[in-house]
C-alpha cells in the first residue's frame, strides 16, 4: 500500500503526541516551548497533508499564518522566560505559582 | 406614530444622570436642581398621560413598538394600561420627591444623583414594558445603581445589606429568565399582550406551565418579597440612605406585585387558579409573621421595614384571590403602600437626621420638640394602620372585599378573615412605636432640635395630600385600574 | 329639607376642624379663642339644621327622609355607594349629639382656657363632632365604619391630648387597639353580610333580614361580629378596660367621647342593625346577657374607686349595658315570640335609644361637674376633697340633680328611661331583671358615694391655700345648668314615642309596683351611702376590712388589667409568640439565607485548592476533558 | 514509490528527533535535535508538495526559532541543570499515549474522501492569489498577521529591557 493521507495523519497524531508529554512532563520552560513548536509543526503537517490531498491551497494559507504566530509565540515566549529568570532565577515551571489560589 | 410619551418619561432621568455626570459641575446645589428638573419633567409629563388616559379602554395606550433583535422576535415594545398607570405616576412622583428627600446628601452628590436618576429609568422601565426581554432588562438595570447607593452612602452594615440585596435579587432574577426563556421555547414569542392571550394553560403540559409559572414568581416573589424570600428588605431599607429607601419600599418593590399580576396570572390564569390557595396562605403568614416581627423591631427604620412584609402579604393576597375587586384592591395596595411607607421613611430619616437616633427606646417624647414631625408621622402611621380616609383604608378594604367574595379559591373567607388580624396587630405595632417616640414626657437631651424645615414640610405635606385624596376619593385610581384588571379577568370568566 | 344641608350637619364640624387646622393654627395662633367660636359656630348651626330635620322627620311618612347616595368605588359589578339617610332614629342622635357637643364646647372655653394645645384642642372636637354626626347619618355599614373609625381615632387623639404624660399616651393606644380588636369582628361581619347579600346598606339588610333572605349561622355570625365592634366602642365585657384608662383625656372630652356620644355608638349601632339581631336568637341573647352582665360588673367595680372619673367611666360602662340590655331583651321578646316583630322592633330601639338620649344629658353633666370640681381643686381624688357644697354651689346643685337622675329617681330623666329597660327585661328575660335591679342598687350607691365624699363633710384636700376653692366661670356654668335642664326634662320629651315606644303619663308611671321596686332599691342605695360616707353610722374602714376579699377585687379590678395586658400581650404574645417568631425570623430563614453564603464561601475555600498554579496541571487538566468529550462523543453516538 | 521511501525515511528520522527533544537531559542537544525535526518537516513538505512552506520551514523554524531557543538556553544558564522531567511525568504520558490512541483510531477509522492524486506545481502563486486577493481571500488575515508580529516583537523587546 502506497502512502496516503493516513500516512500523514498518523505522522502528526505521534508528533503531537510528543509535543504533548513534552509540555506536560518537562521541567524547563524552555524546553516546554520546544515542545510546543513540535506540536504547531505537527499541526502543520496535518494542515499540509489536507491541503495535498483536497486540492485547496487553504491549508497552506494556514499553515504560513500558524507560523507568524508560532514565529511571535516563539519570540514572546522566550522573552517572558528571560524575564523570569531574572526575576526568579529559575526556569522551573513547576515553581511557577503565581496563579496559585 | 404619536409622540413618544413613555420613552421620554423612562429615559428622561437617565439623560439627567449623564447630564449630571458629564457637566464639570462640583457644586452640590446646581446638581440637584438638575436631579429635580428631570425628575420634574418626567412626573408632568406622566401626569399628563393621566389626564389624557383614555379611560374607556382596556387595552395599552401611547403604544410605542419597534422591531429590536429580529433573530428571536425581541420588540422595544412599550405601553401603558390600567395596571402600569397608577404605579408610573407614583414611580416620577417619589422619584421626584426623593430628589428633596437627598437634598442633604453632599458626599459624593453627583455619583449620588446620577445613580438614583438610573434606579428611576430602570423601574419605569419595568412599569411600562411589554416586551419580555425588555422587561428582564430594565428589570436588572435597577439593581447596579440600588448596590451602589446602598454600600457607598447606606449606613450600619452597608455592605452586607447591599450585597444580600443582589444576591437574593440576582438568584430570583436567573430563575425568571430561565421561566421567561423556556416560556419563549414553548410559545416563540416575548410579547406579553400576544401571551396573554395564547391560553397557554391548556396548550402547555401542565408541569410546563407548572414550572414556567413558578419560575418565573419566584422571581417577584423574591422583590414584593413574599415570605419566607423576604429577609434581604429589612437589611437593606434599614441600611440603605433615606431617599433610596423611600424608593426601595415605595416602588422597587412593587415591581414584584405588578410582575404577578403582568406576567403569572396573565399568561397562566389557570395555573395561578390551582396553585392559588398555597399562596394565599403564603400571603397569610407573611401578614401575621410579618406583623408580629415587626411588633418586636426596636430600630425605628426596620420597623418600617418589616411592616412592608405585612403590607406586601396584602397585596399577594387581593392577587391570588384572583377577583377583580381583590386584583384592584391589590393594585391600589402598592400604590398606597408606596405613598404611605415612602412618607414614613422620609419621616424617619428627618427623625435621624435631627436626633442622630433610630434606637426606639432611646428616643421618646419628640412631639414637643418636632410637632410637626410628629403629625406627618402619625398621619402616616394611621394610613399605615388602615385607617378610613386614607388611602391604607380603601386599599385593605378593597382587598379583604374581593377576597372574601372571591369564588375561584376555595376557603378564601377564612383566610381572609385571619389576614384580617393584621390589621389589628398592624396598629399595635404603628401605634406602639408612635407612643414610645413620639409621646410620654421630652427628654432633654433632645432640647433644641430642629422641627421639620420649609422644604421638608411641602414635600411631607403633599403626600399627606395624596394620600388623604385617594382615601377620601379613591375612585380616581380605581376607575383607571379596573381597566387594567379587565383583560386578566378575561383568562378567568370568558 | 334640600340635601346639601343635611350633609351640611356633619360636613360643617369638618369645615371647622379644616378652617382651625389650615388657617387658625398657623396664622392665628396668638388668638387661640377664635378657634372655639368657629367650632361653637359650626356646631351650633349643626344643631339648628338637626332641629330642622327633626321636624321635617316627624312629619314624613314612615318617619324617613330618603337622601341621595354616591358611589363611591365601582369596580365590575362592585358597587360600593355612600350616601345618608335620616329617619327617627338618626335624628334623636343628632339632637343628642350636636347639643351635647355644643354644651360641652362651650364648657371647653373655660376649661382648656390658657392651656397650649388650645386650638388643636378644638380642631380635634370638631373633627370628632363630624365623624360622630357623619356615623349616625350613615346608611350604609361601609360609610358607617369610615366614620366608626374616625370617631375612633378622635377618642385616641384627644384621649392622648396631653401625650407628654406617659400614663395619657399609653390609655389612648390602649383605648384604640382595644377598639381595634372589636373592630375586627364588625369588618369581618361587614364582609360576611355583603359577600351574603351583596350590599352594604343597611335598609336592605334590615328587609333581608326580616324576611329571612339571611338567616341562620350567617346572619348569627354576623350578628355577633357587629356586636364585637358595638362592644369594643361601647366598652362592653369583655373589652371595657380602656374606658376606665381613657379618663386621662381632657374633663370634656371624657364628657362628649366617652360618655355621651362615642361610646353610645356601639348602643346605636346595635340599635341601627336591631332588625338583624332580632332575627337571631342566638346573637340578640348574646346581646341580653352581655349587657346585662356588664351593667352590674362595672357598676361593682365603680363602688370602690377612688377617683371622681373613674367611678364616672364604671358608671358610663354599666348604663351602657343597660342600653344593651334593654335592646337584647326586647329582642329576646321577639325572637321568643312574647311580642310582635312589628311592635318588638319599634320597642327595642325605643327602650335603648331613649336611655342613651337620657344618659347622654346627665352623664356629661356629671363629667362637666366633676371636671368643675377638679378645675377648683386640681385633683380628681375624692380623698382629697369633701365639703365642696358651700364653695360651689353651681357646681353641686347640677350635680345633684344629675345624680338623681342617674340613680334613677322619678320624676328625674333617667327614672323614666331606666323604667323601660327595667320592664322589658322584667317581662322577657327575668333572670336578668334581678341583675338588673341590683345594679340600680349600686348605682344610687356609688353615684352618692361621690356626692357625699366630694360635696358633703369637711374640705381634705391641701390645695386649697396656693389655688382657692372657688366656683367655676360662667361659661362653664352655663352649659351645666342648661344640661341640668335637659337632664330633669329630658325624660318627659316625647322621644320614647316618636321612636315607636310606649308612652308614660307622668304619675301613671308611678301606677305600676315595678316602679316603686327600682324606687325603693334605688332609695335603698342613696341611704347606705348616706350612712357610710355622710352620717357615718358605718364605718367605710371597717367595712372594708370585712369584705377585704371583695374589696380587693373590685378595687384591682377583677385583675383584668393584668391578665390582659401583663399575661396575654406581653407575655404571651409580644415576649412570647413574637419573639419566638423574631427569632425564628433572625436565625432559621435569615440563618438559612447566611447559613447558604457561608456554605459557598466554605466550599470555594476547599476547592480552591486545586487552582495550584502549576500551569503544567492544568493543561493537563484541558486534556483530561478533551479527551473526556471524546469518550462522551463515542459513547453516545 | 520514490515519495513512499522518501517519506518512511523523512517520518522516522523525525519522530526520532522528536524524541530525542523531550527525552534528552541534556538541553543544549534538545535543540539541535529539534533543528533536526524542523529540517525533517520540511523534507515532509517536500514530499507534499509544498515547496514555498518547505523554504519558509527552513528558513522561519530551522532559521529564526532554532537561533532563538538556542539564545534563549545560554541566556538563561539552565543547561547544567539539564531537562529533568517533572512529577506529572507519568500521568502525561498515559495522556500522550491515549491521544495517540484516540487520533489514530479517528484517523483510520474515518473515510477521507481523497481526491485523485493530482501533478505536482510549484504552489508559490497560488499561495500568493490565495493570500493576497481581497475577494474571498486573506488579505485582511495578512494584514492583522502583520500588526501581531509587530506587537510581538515590542513586546519582547519591552519584556527582555534591562531596568
Amino acid at each position: 500500500m502506497g502512502v496516503g493521507l493516513e500516512h500523514f495523519l498518523i505522522l502528526s497524531a505521534v508528533l503531537f503526541a510528543i509535543g504533548l508529554y513534552g509540555v506536560l512532563a518537562k521541567k524547563n520552560a524552555v524546553v516546554i516551548l520546544m515542545s510546543i513548536e513540535i506540536m504547531l509543526s505537527a499541526v502543520n503537517i496535518a494542515m499540509v497533508a489536507f491541503s495535498r490531498y483536497s486540492q485547496s491551497i487553504t491549508g497552506q494559507v494556514f499553515v504560513i499564518f500558524i507560523m507568524v504566530v508560532a514565529a511571535a509565540e516563539a519570540a514572546v515566549g522566550l522573552a517572558l522566560i528571560i524575564a523570569i529568570y531574572r526575576r526568579r532565577k529559575t526556569v522551573d515551571a513547576e515553581k511557577f505559582d503565581l496563579m496559585k489560589w | 406614530m404619536s409622540f413618544p410619551y413613555l420613552s421620554t418619561i423612562i429615559f428622561l432621568p437617565v439623560i439627567g444622570a449623564i447630564v449630571i455626570a458629564l457637566l464639570p459641575w462640583a457644586n452640590p446645589r446646581r446638581i440637584k436642581l438638575t436631579a429635580a428638573a428631570f425628575t420634574a419633567v418626567s412626573f408632568v409629563l406622566s401626569l399628563a398621560l393621566f389626564v389624557m388616559f383614555d379611560r374607556s379602554l382596556t387595552s395599552p395606550q401611547f403604544v410605542e413598538q419597534a422591531s429590536w433583535i429580529p433573530a428571536i422576535n425581541v420588540q422595544y415594545f412599550l405601553g401603558l394600561d390600567g395596571l402600569s398607570l397608577p404605579l408610573l405616576l407614583l414611580t416620577t412622583l417619589l422619584g421626584f420627591i426623593a430628589v428633596f428627600v437627598s437634598w442633604k446628601i453632599d458626599i459624593r452628590a453627583k455619583e449620588y444623583f446620577a445613580w438614583l436618576l438610573v434606579l428611576e429609568t430602570g423601574i419605569l422601565g419595568v412599569f411600562c414594558s411589554l416586551d419580555l426581554v425588555l422587561f428582564f432588562i430594565f428589570w436588572e438595570v435597577e439593581i447596579i445603581p440600588m448596590y451602589l447607593l446602598i454600600s457607598i452612602w447606606g449606613t450600619g452594615r452597608k455592605e452586607y445589606s447591599a450585597m444580600k440585596f443582589v444576591l437574593y435579587t440576582l438568584t430570583g432574577s436567573a430563575m425568571m429568565l430561565a421561566g421567561i426563556l423556556l416560556l419563549y421555547f414553548q410559545a416563540g414569542t416575548f410579547n406579553m399582550v400576544t401571551l396573554a392571550g395564547l391560553g397557554l394553560d391548556s396548550i402547555l403540559s401542565s408541569l410546563m406551565a407548572t414550572a414556567i409559572f413558578f419560575l418565573i414568581f419566584i422571581g417577584y416573589a423574591v422583590k414584593l418579597p413574599v415570605f419566607p424570600f423576604h429577609t434581604w428588605l429589612p437589611d437593606a431599607h434599614t441600611d440603605a440612605p433615606t431617599a433610596v429607601s423611600l424608593i426601595l419600599a415605595g416602588v422597587l418593590i412593587k415591581m414584584g406585585g405588578y410582575g404577578m399580576l403582568r406576567v403569572c396570572v396573565s399568561i397562566f390564569p389557570e395555573t395561578a387558579q390551582h396553585y392559588a390557595p398555597l399562596l394565599i396562605a403564603l400571603a397569610v403568614i407573611g401578614i401575621l409573621y410579618g406583623a408580629a416581627v415587626t411588633l418586636r423591631q426596636t430600630d425605628l427604620k426596620r420597623l418600617i421595614a418589616y411592616s412592608s412584609i405585612s403590607h406586601m402579604g396584602f397585596v399577594l393576597l387581593g392577587i391570588f384571590a384572583l377577583s377583580q375587586v381583590s386584583m384592584a384592591g391589590a393594585t391600589l395596595q402598592m400604590v398606597s403602600h408606596g405613598l404611605v411607607t415612602g412618607l414614613l421613611f422620609a419621616m424617619v430619616g428627618l427623625v435621624y437626621e435631627k436626633t442622630h437616633e433610630r434606637s426606639i427606646p432611646k428616643l421618646g417624647g419628640l412631639a414637643r420638640q418636632m410637632p410637626i414631625i410628629a403629625v406627618v408621622f402619625s398621619v402616616a402611621g394611621l394610613a399605615a394602620l388602615g385607617l378610613p380616609s386614607t388611602s391604607g383604608f380603601a386599599a385593605e378594604f378593597l382587598i379583604f372585599l374581593g377576597s372574601f367574595n372571591s369564588t375561584m379559591v376555595p376557603g378564601i373567607q377564612v383566610y381572609t378573615i385571619v389576614g384580617i388580624l393584621g390589621v389589628v396587630l398592624g396598629a399595635g405595632y404603628i401605634l406602639w412605636m408612635l407612643k414610645r417616640v413620639f409621646y410620654g414626657a421630652p427628654k432633654e437631651q433632645y432640647d433644641g432640635v430642629p422641627d421639620a424645615d420649609r422644604r421638608e414640610k411641602i414635600y411631607t405635606f403633599a403626600l399627606v395630600a395624596v394620600i388623604m385624596f385617594i382615601g377620601i376619593y379613591p375612585r380616581i385610581l380605581t376607575d383607571i385600574i379596573k381597566l387594567g384588571i379587565q383583560p386578566i379577568l378575561g383568562g378567568f370568566y370568558g | 329639607m334640600p340635601a346639601e344641608l343635611v350633609l351640611a350637619i356633619f360636613l360643617l364640624p369638618f369645615f371647622s376642624f379644616a378652617i382651625i387646622s389650615f388657617v387658625l393654627r398657623p396664622f392665628f395662633n396668638h388668638r387661640p379663642l377664635l378657634s372655639g367660636y368657629v367650632t361653637i359656630a359650626a356646631i351650633g348651626i349643626s344643631l339648628v339644621l338637626s332641629i330642622w330635620a327633626l321636624i321635617e322627620v316627624s312629619g314624613a311618612p314612615h318617619h324617613i327622609l330618603q337622601m341621595p347616595d354616591y358611589e363611591w368605588v365601582v369596580i365590575g359589578d362592585t358597587v360600593i355607594r355612600i350616601g345618608v339617610t335620616v329617619d327617627a332614629l338618626a335624628v334623636v342622635m343628632l339632637i343628642v349629639v350636636t347639643s351635647v357637643s355644643l354644651m360641652v364646647q362651650i364648657y371647653s372655653l373655660g376649661y382648656m382656657k390658657g392651656d397650649g394645645g388650645f386650638c388643636r384642642y378644638f380642631a380635634f372636637m370638631s373633627l370628632f363632632t363630624g365623624s360622630m354626626l357623619g356615623l349616625v347619618l350613615a346608611d350604609n355599614l361601609l360609610f358607617l365604619f369610615l366614620f366608626w373609625e374616625g370617631v375612633g381615632l378622635c377618642s385616641y387623639l384627644l384621649i392622648g391630648f396631653w401625650f407628654h404624660k406617659p400614663e395619657a399616651a399609653r390609655a389612648a393606644m390602649k383605648a384604640f387597639l382595644v377598639t381595634r380588636l372589636g373592630d375586627f369582628g364588625f369588618l369581618a361581619a361587614i364582609l360576611l353580610l355583603y359577600a351574603k347579600t351583596g350590599t352594604f346598606d343597611i335598609g336592605e339588610l334590615q328587609n333581608l333580614a326580616l324576611t329571612g333572605a339571611i338567616g341562620g349561622t350567617v346572619l348569627t355570625w354576623a350578628a355577633i361580629g357587629v356586636f364585637s365592634g358595638a362592644a369594643g366602642k361601647s366598652a362592653q365585657f369583655p373589652l371595657h378596660t380602656w374606658l376606665p384608662d381613657a379618663m386621662e383625656g381632657p374633663t370634656p372630652v371624657s364628657a362628649l367621647i366617652h360618655a355621651a356620644t362615642m361610646v353610645a355608638a356601639g348602643v346605636y349601632l346595635v340599635a341601627r342593625m336591631f332588625p338583624v339581631f332580632a332575627s337571631s336568637t342566638t346573637a340578640i341573647t348574646t346581646v341580653a346577657i352581655i349587657g346585662g352582665f356588664t351593667a352590674i360588673f362595672a357598676a361593682s367595680m365603680g363602688l370602690v374607686m377612688n377617683d371622681i372619673k373613674r367611678v364616672l367611666a364604671y358608671s358610663t360602662i354599666s348604663q351602657l349595658g343597660y342600653m344593651m340590655l334593654g335592646l337584647g331583651t326586647v329582642g329576646v321578646g321577639i325572637s321568643t315570640g312574647y311580642i310582635s316583630l312589628e311592635h318588638g322592633l319599634a320597642l327595642g330601639v325605643a327602650v335603648g335609644i331613649f336611655h342613651l338620649f337620657t344618659h347622654a344629658f346627665f352623664k356629661s353633666l356629671l363629667f362637666l361637674g366633676a371636671g368643675s370640681v377638679s378645675h377648683a381643686t386640681g385633683t380628681f381624688d375624692m380623698r382629697e376633697m369633701g365639703g365642696l357644697r358651700k364653695a360651689m354651689p353651681w357646681t353641686f346643685f347640677t350635680f345633684l340633680i344629675a345624680s338623681l337622675s342617674l340613680a334613677g329617681i322619678w320624676p328625674l330623666a333617667g327614672f323614666w328611661s331606666k323604667e323601660g329597660i327595667l320592664a322589658a327585661s322584667f317581662h322577657y328575660v327575668p333572670v336578668l331583671f334581678y341583675l338588673a335591679i341590683i345594679t340600680v342598687f349600686m348605682t344610687a350607691f356609688y353615684i352618692f358615694r361621690v356626692i357625699f365624699l366630694t360635696f358633703g363633710g369637711e374640705y381634705r384636700g391641701t390645695d386649697q391655700g396656693s389655688h382657692g376653692l372657688h366656683e367655676s366661670p360662667v361659661v362653664m356654668l352655663v352649659p351645666m345648668v342648661i344640661l341640668a335642664i335637659l337632664a330633669v326634662v329630658a325624660g318627659l320629651l316625647p322621644i320614647n314615642e316618636f321612636l315607636g315606644g310606649e308612652s308614660h303619663s307622668f304619675f301613671g308611671a308611678l301606677s305600676h309596683p315595678l316602679a316603686w321596686v327600682s324606687l325603693v332599691w334605688a332609695g335603698g342605695g342613696i341611704f347606705l351611702a348616706y350612712a357610710i360616707y355622710g352620717a357615718k353610722w358605718l364605718s367605710a374602714a371597717s367595712l372594708r376590712q370585712r369584705f377585704a376579699p371583695i374589696h380587693t377585687l373590685f378595687s384591682r379590678k377583677y385583675w383584668f388589667d393584668e391578665l390582659y395586658e401583663n399575661l396575654f400581650l406581653m407575655r404571651l404574645l409580644v415576649n412570647g409568640i413574637f419573639a419566638a417568631l423574631h427569632w425564628f425570623d433572625d436565625h432559621i430563614i435569615d440563618g438559612a439565607v447566611n447559613g447558604i453564603a457561608g456554605g459557598t464561601v466554605a466550599v470555594g475555600t476547599v476547592v480552591r485548592r486545586l487552582e495550584t498554579g502549576q500551569l503544567q496541571a492544568y493543561g493537563l487538566a484541558i486534556f483530561v476533558g478533551i479527551l473526556a468529550i471524546v469518550a462522551c462523543v463515542f459513547i453516545f453516538s | 514509490m520514490g515519495l513512499d521511501i522518501a517519506f518512511w525515511i523523512l517520518a522516522v528520522v523525525c519522530v526520532g528527533a522528536a524524541l530525542a527533544v523531550v527525552l534528552l537531559r541534556n538541553i543544549f542537544r534538545a535543540a539541535l535535535f529539534l533543528v533536526l525535526c524542523f529540517f525533517t518537516v520540511a523534507g515532509i513538505y517536500v514530499a507534499l508538495g509544498a515547496d514555498f512552506l518547505a523554504g519558509a520551514q527552513v528558513l522561519i523554524y530551522v532559521g529564526a526559532i532554532g537561533v532563538l531557543i538556542i539564545f534563549a538556553i545560554m541566556l538563561t544558564r539552565e543547561s547544567r541543570q539539564g531537562s529533568p522531567s517533572g512529577r506529572l511525568r507519568l500521568p502525561a504520558l498515559l495522556i500522550g499515549l491515549l491521544f495517540l490512541v484516540t487520533m489514530v483510531f479517528v484517523v483510520v477509522g474515518t473515510d477521507w474522501s481523497v481526491v485523485a492524486e493530482i501533478p505536482t506545481e510549484p504552489t508559490t502563486s497560488a499561495i500568493a492569489q490565495a493570500l493576497f486577493s481581497g475577494e474571498e481571500g486573506f488579505v485582511l488575515a495578512f494584514e492583522i498577521a502583520a500588526a501581531l508580529i509587530l506587537a510581538a516583537i515590542i513586546g519582547a523587546i519591552v519584556l527582555v529591557r534591562e531596568k
